[in-house]
């Protein structure tokens, strides 16, 4: 029972991985129609770009556009009670000197201020890798759909049929009255 | 805070209309249910570039909002005349 | 996380439609749903913050991926009915036993994966890639996106043959399905006679044209580049193509110049490439094409690749839908 | 909490109300065109509240200019789609139910013919 508990909470996003890629699978595998199966290959691929984002994700982290210092810091007085000559000096000294400085300006502030202030100023970013790795697969996945959509388009004219099951069909009958 | 439940308010409704769409129980249906989704994800799109603090960054909303009429366009299209040429 | 929530939602959403996609029995509503599944997913991408992806997610499953299953269903004749009646409610026994083994398989090896959002997880940790990108990657390049960063200049070489993937699968579209016919004027009462589409495509289109090339050329700022801006600029031709018919869109925009535009494209991003080895650089480095600043170097080298990405993606996305929507 | 924070709040619990009423009324409503009702509700006053409540939020600046224009673009395209919806139902064969024509219960549309289910 707790393996699951913990597991509803930790690893989440991975058995939705698993899942889509399940249902892409069952879709590949039993529905005749090549349309559905090319469906189920893009949703297989899809539950594929959730289980890299989510190994990028880091907890409380921010998108990897850097942030300034100064703009964490505009955003992070903007939360907290602070009176406005000190907080215009403390915008001033990050400017010139950085953050430690921009903090010494700022004086003491209450406590749950200062924590909510020093959580967002030094807030990480998630990993950009896998965002690169899947922004370009997404693109490369619809190219490779077109291309398999194509193939189907050209069975429906050659076999004037996209089942499966009625193309092994007329497969066999080829093959027995080449044979005869 | 008031911006993330506004974004559980509209994940909610986004279900709601996932059900519509998956009811039908005719085309037109789903594609109106398509059509509200669009909007909705717009909406949140935005409100969760707010949640998360870097409300610059809107543009992921604005592309959506450009780019979600084609797939309507095409629906349509196809109900109503049959091809997309 | 704040909007835990939000993302645990959205997943559920997300789970829900696919198995809505797989069930529908006719192939236009797995189209629809399909398109409600990409958008979640875009949804998705970006509570996760990663917004790049969200982009491209937003660009690419809105339209062109809904656009081309409801070619192929016009091209296959299969729009009503689609799947044949015995398909839908027999659930086959045998597949659903290979996909729930297998993904109790999986569930079993995810027991090992750090937790989400660990940031001592090792892919976070390894100080030759995610940690050398996030730390250093502003003062090698001094461009703040750091995902730009890395597709386009710390693995520029893996982004080239993406791009030659691309440029491939529109080849090969090309020879599957390329007729010489010009494509049918459309008859009267069509889209472009309908008053409202005609002042909406006037409006919007240029509109997209001109943000497309935004995202192509702002990808250092924000999120954004080739990928998504191409896409978004051949999202254009797209809405103009539909409401005012393919024949008047191939007169706008002729499809010899979608054809070159896409080798072109490729052809700059590996002409960068051969200029770093002539300035006397490694392939790719784009610090040889500005000696006295690498960073200005960098700059110029990410630009000139995505300007090429753009180029060939937008060409490959309008080839591909004018092969699909010819009839 | 100031003005501007409360302006926020109420311009976004308002719009949350539209769009979740809006659901369900596209959920519970009868028949096609009794959907679009409420769907065009969300789409047009829904919308525009949110994003009024996220300009506040925002300040004057860019990012007040893009929201703008995503509210410019929704509004633009969003009722079009929905009237051409309605146009393309129309001309497939399909009129309002109305409870005089039917008796109580929703009529159940025909399974065969045009692009239905």
């Amino acid at each position: 029972m707790s393996l699951l508990a913990t597991g509803l909470f930790n690893l989440l996003n991975y058995w939705v991985y698993v899942s889509l890629m399940m249902i892409g699978l069952y879709a590949v595998i039993a529905k005749t129609n090549l349309v559905k199966k090319v469906i189920g290959l893009s949703l297989f691929q899809t539950g594929i770009f959730i289980f890299y984002i989510s190994m990028g994700v880091v907890s409380g982290a921010t998108t990897p556009i850097t942030w300034t210092d100064a703009e964490r810091l505009r955003l992070g007085l903007s939360r907290v009670e602070v009176a406005p000559e000190r907080a215009a000096a403390a915008l001033a000294a990050v400017e010139e000197d950085g953050l430690d400085a921009a903090r010494a300006a700022l004086g003491p502030l209450a406590p749950a201020d200062a924590a909510r202030l020093d959580e967002l100023l030094a807030r990480p970013y998630t990993n950009p890798l896998p965002h690169v790795l899947i922004l370009t697969a997404i693109v490369v996945s619809v190219s490779t759909m077109a291309v398999a959509l194509a193939i189907v388009m050209e069975i429906k004219a050659a076999y004037g049929t996209i089942e499966s099951d009625e193309i092994v069909t007329a497969e066999l009958e080829t093959a027995r009255a080449a044979r005869s | 805070m008031m911006f993330v439940a506004a974004g559980v308010a509209l994940v909610v409704a986004m279900m709601l209309f996932l059900a519509r769409a998956l009811l039908g129980p005719t085309v037109y249906d789903r594609i109106l249910a398509m059509n509200s989704l669009g909007t909705k994800t717009v909406l949140l799109l935005a409100l969760l570039v707010f949640i998360h603090d870097r409300p610059e960054f809107v543009d992921i909303a604005l592309v959506y909002a450009l780019v979600n009429f084609v797939a309507t366009l095409a629906l349509l299209k196809l109900v109503e005349h049959g091809r997309l040429s | 996380m704040t909007d835990r929530w939000i993302v645990e939602l959205l997943l559920a959403v997300v789970v829900v439609t696919a198995v809505g996609v797989v069930r529908a029995r006719n192939l236009l509503v797995a189209s629809v749903l399909l398109g409600i599944y990409s958008l979640v997913m875009a949804l998705i991408w970006t509570a996760m913050e990663a917004y790049d992806v969200a982009l491209t997610e937003a660009a690419v499953g809105a339209g062109i991926s809904t656009l081309l299953l409801i070619g192929a269903l016009i091209r296959t004749g299969s729009r009503i009915g689609g799947s044949k009646e015995r398909d839908a409610p027999r659930i086959d026994k045998v597949a659903l036993a290979v996909a729930v083994l297998t993904g109790a398989a999986l569930a079993y090896g995810t027991l090992d994966m750090p937790a989400i959002g660990d940031p001592t997880a090792p892919v976070h940790v390894h100080p030759k890639v995610a940690r050398h990108y996030i730390d250093r990657s502003m003062e090698e390049t001094h461009v703040p996106n750091m995902v730009t960063v890395v597709l386009a200049s710390y693995r520029g070489y893996d982004t080239m043959f993406e791009t030659c993937v691309v440029f491939t699968a529109a080849l090969g579209v090309m020879v599957l399905l390329r007729r010489r016919r010009p494509p049918a004027e459309p008859a009267p009462g069509e889209m472009r006679e309908q008053a409202i589409f005609v002042v909406m495509t006037r409006m919007t289109v240029p509109f997209v044209l001109a943000y497309g090339s935004y995202v192509i050329t702002h990808g250092e700022l924000g999120p954004g580049g080739g990928f998504q801006g191409g896409v978004i600029l051949a999202a254009g031709y797209l809405i103009y193509a539909l409401v005012y018919g393919l024949a008047a869109a191939q007169r706008a925009l002729p499809p010899r110049l979608t054809d070159v535009g896409a080798g072109l494209g490729v052809l700059i991003y590996a002409g960068v490439g051969v200029a770093c080895l002539l300035l006397g650089g490694d392939f790719l480095a784009y610090d040889a094409l500005n000696q006295a600043d690498p960073a200005k170097g960098q700059q110029l080298g990410m630009t000139l690749v995505e300007l090429g990405v753009g180029l060939t993606v937008a060409c490959v996305m309008v080839t591909i839908f004018n092969e699909v929507a010819q009839p | 909490m100031t003005g501007a924070e409360l302006l926020t709040a109420v311009l976004l619990g308002a719009g949350a109300f539209v769009a979740l009423t809006s659901a369900l009324g596209v959920l519970r409503m009868p028949d096609f065109f009794s959907r679009i009702h409420p769907a065009g509700e969300n789409e047009s006053l829904g919308q525009t509240l949110i994003i009024a409540g996220l300009i506040v939020a925002a300040g004057p600046g860019g990012t007040a200019l893009k929201l703008l224009l995503v509210w410019g673009f929704l509004m633009m395209t969003a009722p079009a789609a929905t009237h051409a919806l309605t146009r393309a139902a129309w001309q497939d064969g399909r009129r309002p139910w109305s409870r005089d024509d039917d008796g109580p219960a929703p009529p159940t549309p025909p399974r065969a013919g045009g692009a239905s289910t």
